[in-house]
């Protein structure tokens, strides 16, 4: 369904889904707003003071009508909502599952810009591309304060949090150029804090990746700042220093010191660079030095990258 | 003013004249028209930095005004009305005046916690005026951290200190009405006896016992955070910036039911009246009351859907947003009911009260589309949200506060205003609304955030329209304080029942003597004992 | 009732004496109720912190002093009961006896904050304040540091809440002292028994969340 | 409630009741002196168990007897045991509602994908 078309771009796979439920919202408010001022226009004219309608309760009314009537306008409502929530929270529950084959693309919002990092190294300040029909999974951190990634096109919103990875997937379904705002006050230049997201035939995508290249991959930029930081010494492959392996880590379960389990994600290694000794894998020793304050988010999000490349290639036992 | 009761005793008016007959008043009537004058000199304020919105909003640049400026003026309005009017409205001077007359008291249960609320009102106030007079704050009324702790450059400290301190006027009003309920009827008044005005404020004030420690000391730990440089709410500090939403929604969610059961109560009373029948389902009114306040405080997460909260959170307080909205509806039914078959009059109180049922309907409705999950991922945080609440709370809440200042002035005051005037206002008041806020709902829906100083250019049409009717809604808004102010000299005398109304409060005289009842009265029977088969004939039935 | 050396006073608005005391009483379990949900924000804090470290909150646990608190729980403990006495005393008119029971219980709460604030003491030595003289080394830092702000914000509340109980139950006993009080007019004791219990409440759950956190 | 003061079977002396009205009967003493002993042999337990190994059992033991020592407080010191519903009612509200803020937001964090 497109009933908002003419008003409001519909350019992602969401927004038609949303539209529909908006369309249904719409009609329901219409409907009921319209009959209650209705109701009560009627009552108001023939029952105002002076007007000869009758005001005798009719004869032989039933007992409890009343009560019914609650029972009614209880009933129905109920009904109506239930089914509302149901829809919406499908929908909500569909756009929080991203698809397998989402490419993932980096964001970091700061005052008042939002800077992205493609796959391959491309970069980018307040424009994001994308191609269209490619399921897009958007890895979403803050520098500062609380922003929020908003593109009425796509109808779709989420939070950008400081200190942790909040994500958005959307499939873009058509060409065009859509307006990106931060919808979470963030501070002066708030208003400002706009983009634009540019999405593109697959063909004109690939050509605008080659066209930027950036300073090679995120996962080779990732590897020099492996190396950089001196990350290498210890988890490199030849190291004499007890430390966990880092290939085939990505996406598989750790056991803690602690006993408990965790999924190794981007939070977790992020939280493995700034507060190490939080979370230690069971058989090791919390000898890490914290990286807080000296890895920017931007270059977090490349480590990661440079992990989870590693995952790939030797994650096959 | 009248200074004379009926049978000849002072009334609460004239039984003193001096500044410090007032200041060191324990009569709740008193202490209600000092809250009445406090809460419109800080509405003027909000509604001053209102019009300077809506002024710079004329353009898309942001020209009038700079940034900062733009930011700070929708703090101050947003803090001020929320906590310095909406919140205090109608319960501090509606509720404080009329509560005891209706029950048939003498006064409150505790007259000094009452006046000492409005000290600590008045000190609150202090602070957000200090604030403004220093620059200014402008992390938005909701005080998200970690903007407003780390990154803030305003006077963050001054303005959670005066909003700390207001929060214990309303705890102490809240506990005031409670125990008044409970301890202080008159003979005869059962809990089902009781008025829904006085219901509604019994609902309110739970909510205003329960609800406000936790803003307090949520703004206690922001403070402290910004003060000291610890705190849990800080990511960087290991802490958690959602769990000051958490926090902070407990508290202001239910706040908003704070603002708008009272007026429920309001316009019950005023419907009742002016069709002349007793309210229909008087007893699912009240417990539809009772639900709105308990099952309010469940429903806080719907604020968060789009935050990082939990996608399961995210569902079960959708559900509950849902069923919250049950209640308010069997309002809207029941009322529209209770008109079937009545003797209508339109005076004043009746059109505002009939304004209130139009423009909170269209609140609550949308209320469901921001409950709705998918719905609020596009509409959460645009204009949307802020028609939705514009709705609310001015629509409902202000429209039912003219609808309660309409109703009663005759028994505050003595006098009767004209009559002709206070119907052009109410029709000014709800048009000039509508001009306001419907467009926002259109500009919200195409995408617009809110907060913006800067917006872009398709969304000037809609926004012009907005401050269009800004400038009609101030008309309705200006138009009540002259023919009021003109009434206090030059009304006619009201009597003791103008309007044909029963409940106690018009069983004596107007203005009430100091102690409410020339004897205590007795009550034979349910409330609303209106006859519209024998009204219907007499076009005026008074 | 109505035959006693000390009527009760009751203001013009209640219709009796009981009619204001259930009023006075119920007015502070109202109170009680809001104190119950400004604690409960430190409560859902202190939760949600332990939640994100807790392995922090075991480390910082250990640096508390458990022998202190626990011979503060008891001293508190105990003045619920000289409390609870005080007021039964005072409900049947004993003079003395109520003023003895009310100092016993002042005085108990003046030792509470006594040892409270020796512990407080060490603990700022030792560098375990939060803030920038923060002094603590071993893992995830900023939790532990986390458990402290919680540990001194709770027990600092916590002592604000007692000093005021401290000054108000003293008030009492000296107004008792001078027979202010009967059987049939002794509100104001009822009421500073009921806000010394509530705050012994408190501490009963700030011992173990605090003192005996990964003690095992 | 003076009825149910006079209701209380031990017998007064009052010694020093100053002014010449009747001796009152007071209620009976023990039970705040078993409430009291029970009160520490429950925070003996408390501290004694934090010492055993119990994984998070140790946190549901300090809870759980944090709650009945509270209940002990409320019914016996507090006086609910004797007290009007609407009393009983005012108490449990505070308790209730932040059972509804706890239990609500760390629904939310006990929920997320880890």
């Amino acid at each position: 369904m497109s009933g908002f078309e003419p008003f409001i771009a519909e350019a992602s796979a969401a927004a038609g889904r949303t539209d529909a439920l908006l369309l249904a919202l719409t009609i329901i408010s219409v409907l009921v707003v319209g009959g209650i001022s209705l109701t009560i226009v009627v009552f108001a004219v023939r029952w105002h003071a002076g007007s000869r309608a009758s005001r005798q309760r009719a004869r032989g009314s039933v007992p409890n009508r009343g009560r019914m009537a609650e029972a009614l306008w209880i009933g129905i409502p109920l009904l109506v909502f239930l089914g509302i929530f149901v829809w919406a929270a499908v929908l909500y529950h569909q756009m929080r599952s991203p698809a397998a084959d989402a490419l993932t693309i980096d964001v970091v919002a700061k005052q008042w810009m939002w800077k992205i990092q493609h796959r391959d190294g491309q970069r980018e300040i307040n424009e994001l591309h994308v191609p269209v029909g490619r399921p897009i999974e958007l890895v979403m951190t803050s520098q500062d304060v609380i922003h929020s990634f908003f593109v009425p096109a796509f109808r779709i919103k989420q939070d950008v949090l400081p200190g942790r990875y909040t994500t958005l997937s959307f499939t873009p379904t058509r060409v065009g150029q859509y307006q990106l705002f931060c919808a979470e006050f963030c501070g002066t230049s708030h208003s400002q804090m706009r983009g634009t997201v540019i999405v593109m035939t697959p063909s004109e995508f690939s050509d605008w990746l080659a066209a930027n290249p950036g300073e090679g991959s995120l996962a080779a930029q990732g590897e020099a700042l492996f190396r950089r930081f001196g990350c290498s010494g210890c988890h490199g492959a030849s190291s004499s220093v007890h430390a966990p392996k880092l290939e085939g880590l990505y996406g598989h379960p750790v056991a803690l010191a602690n006993g408990s389990q965790v999924t190794a994600d981007a939070r977790y290694i992020r939280d493995s660079i700034l507060l190490p000794v939080s979370q230690v894998t069971a058989g090791y020793t919390p000898i890490m030095p914290s990286f807080k304050g000296q890895v920017s988010e931007e270059d977090i999000l490349k480590l990661v990258a440079y992990i989870r490349s590693l995952a790939a290639t030797e994650s096959q036992p | 003013m009248t200074s004379i009761t009926a049978n000849g005793g002072p009334s609460y008016i004239s039984a003193g004249y001096t500044l410090r007959s007032w200041l060191t008043t324990r009569d709740h009537k008193r202490i209600a028209l000092l809250y009445l004058v406090s809460i419109l000199f800080f509405f003027v304020i909000a509604a001053v930095a209102a019009a300077m919105i809506r002024i710079e909003l004329l353009t898309p640049a942001g020209d009038l005004v700079d940034d900062d400026t733009y930011n700070k003026l929708f703090t101050v309005h947003g803090v001020v009305m929320v906590w310095f009017f909406l919140i205090p409205s109608i319960p501090a001077t509606f509720g404080n005046f009329l509560i005891p007359l209706m029950i048939g008291a003498k006064d409150v249960a505790f007259p000094r916690l009452n006046l000492a609320s409005w000290y600590v009102y008045t000190l609150g106030g202090l602070f957000v005026v200090g604030t403004l007079i220093a620059g200014g704050v402008d992390t938005g009324w909701t005080f998200y951290t970690p903007y407003t702790t780390m990154f803030s450059n305003s006077h963050v400290i001054a303005a959670v200190t005066g909003v700390f301190i207001v929060g214990f006027s309303s705890i102490f009003t809240g506990l005031n009405f409670i125990v008044t309920v409970h301890q202080m009827r008159a003979p005869g008044m059962t809990w089902f006896r009781l008025p829904l005005f006085v219901w509604a404020h019994y609902a309110t004030s739970l909510v205003m016992v329960l609800a406000t420690p936790v803003l307090a000391m949520t703004l206690a730990l922001i403070a402290i955070e910004r003060l000291l440089g610890v705190g849990i709410f800080d990511p960087a500090l290991g802490g958690d910036p959602l769990l000051f939403q958490h926090l902070f929604w407990f508290y202001s969610h239910p706040a908003v039911y704070i603002m708008i059961l009272p007026a429920m109560g309001v316009v019950s009373e005023v419907i009742a009246c002016f069709a002349r029948k007793p309210i229909f389902g008087y007893r699912f009114m009240v417990y539809s009351l009772l639900a709105i306040a308990a099952v309010g405080f469940m429903v806080w997460g719907h604020h968060m859907f789009v935050s990082g909260q939990s996608m399961y959170a995210g569902m079960v307080f959708s559900l509950l947003s849902f069923l919250v909205a049950i209640p308010s509806a069997i309002k809207v039914f029941n009322w529209t009911a209770t008109l079937y078959k009545g003797s209508i009059h339109f005076d004043a109180p009746m059109l505002y009260a009939l304004g209130f049922i139009g423009l909170f309907m269209m609140g609550g409705i949308t209320g469901i589309w921001l409950a709705a999950l998918a719905a609020d991922v596009h509409l959460t945080d645009t204009y949307f949200v802020v028609a939705h609440f514009h709705y609310i709370m001015v629509g409902g809440a202000v429209m039912a506060f003219f609808a309660a200042l309409h109703f009663w002035w005759p028994k505050v005051t003595g006098r009767l205003y004209p009559d002709g005037w206070a119907r052009a206002g109410a029709i000014v008041m709800f048009v000039g609304f509508n001009l306001t806020f419907f467009p926002q709902y259109i500009a919200g829906f195409l995408g617009m955030p809110r907060r913006y100083h800067a917006y872009p250019d398709e969304f000037q049409v809609l926004n012009v329209l907005s401050s269009g009717g800004a400038v009609v809604l101030g008309v309705g808004y200006l138009l009540p304080l002259l023919y009021l102010g003109w009434s206090l000299r030059r009304g006619r005398l009201a009597g003791a029942n103008p309007w044909g109304a029963t409940g106690l409060e018009w069983q004596t005289p107007s203005p009430p003597p100091p102690d409410n009842f020339a004897s205590p009265p007795r009550v034979e029977g349910p409330p609303y004992a209106y006859h519209a088969e024998q009204a219907a004939g007499d076009s005026h039935g008074r | 009732m109505a035959a006693d050396s000390t009527p009760a006073i009751v203001a013009s608005h209640f219709s009796d004496a009981d009619n204001q005391e259930t009023a006075a009483t119920l007015g502070m379990w109202i109170f009680l109720a809001t104190e119950v949900l400004f604690f409960g924000v430190l409560f859902a804090g202190y939760a949600v912190t332990r939640l994100i470290h807790p392995e922090a909150f075991g480390n910082g646990g250990r640096h508390t002093d458990v022998l202190l608190g626990s011979i503060n729980t008891a001293i508190l403990l105990t003045s619920s009961l000289t409390m609870g006495l005080a007021v039964r005393a005072s409900s049947v008119g004993w003079r003395r006896s109520s003023v003895t029971w009310l100092t016993l219980s002042a005085i108990l709460g003046v030792a509470f904050l006594v040892i409270k604030g020796y512990e407080w003491y060490h603990e700022s030595l030792e560098g375990l304040l939060p803030g920038p003289g923060f002094d603590y080394s071993g893992p995830d830092v900023p939790g532990v540091e986390l458990f402290f702000f919680l540990y001194f914000t709770m027990t600092g509340a916590h002592a604000v809440h007692l000093s005021i109980g401290i000054l108000v139950v003293a008030s009492v006993a000296v107004l008792a002292a001078r027979d202010k009080f009967s059987a049939d007019y002794h509100t104001p004791v009822v009421l500073t028994g009921l806000y010394w219990h509530f705050i012994d409440v408190v501490w009963i759950f700030l011992y173990p969340l605090f003192y005996l956190v990964s003690r095992s | 409630m003076s009825a149910q003061r006079q209701a209380n079977a031990v017998t007064a002396t009052a010694p020093d009741k100053a002014s010449g009205s009747p001796p009152e009967r007071a209620p009976p003493a023990w039970p705040y002196w078993l409430t009291w002993l029970a009160l520490l042999a429950l925070q003996a337990l408390n501290l004694g168990s934090a010492y055993l190994p119990l994984g998070p059992f140790n946190l549901v033991i300090n809870v759980g007897i944090s709650i009945v020592k509270t209940l002990l407080v409320m019914t016996i010191f507090m006086h609910l045991a004797r007290s009007s519903a609407v009393m009983r009612i005012a108490a449990v509200a505070g308790f209730f509602f932040l059972a509804v803020l706890l239990g609500l937001s760390l629904g939310d964090y006990l929920t997320r994908p880890t």
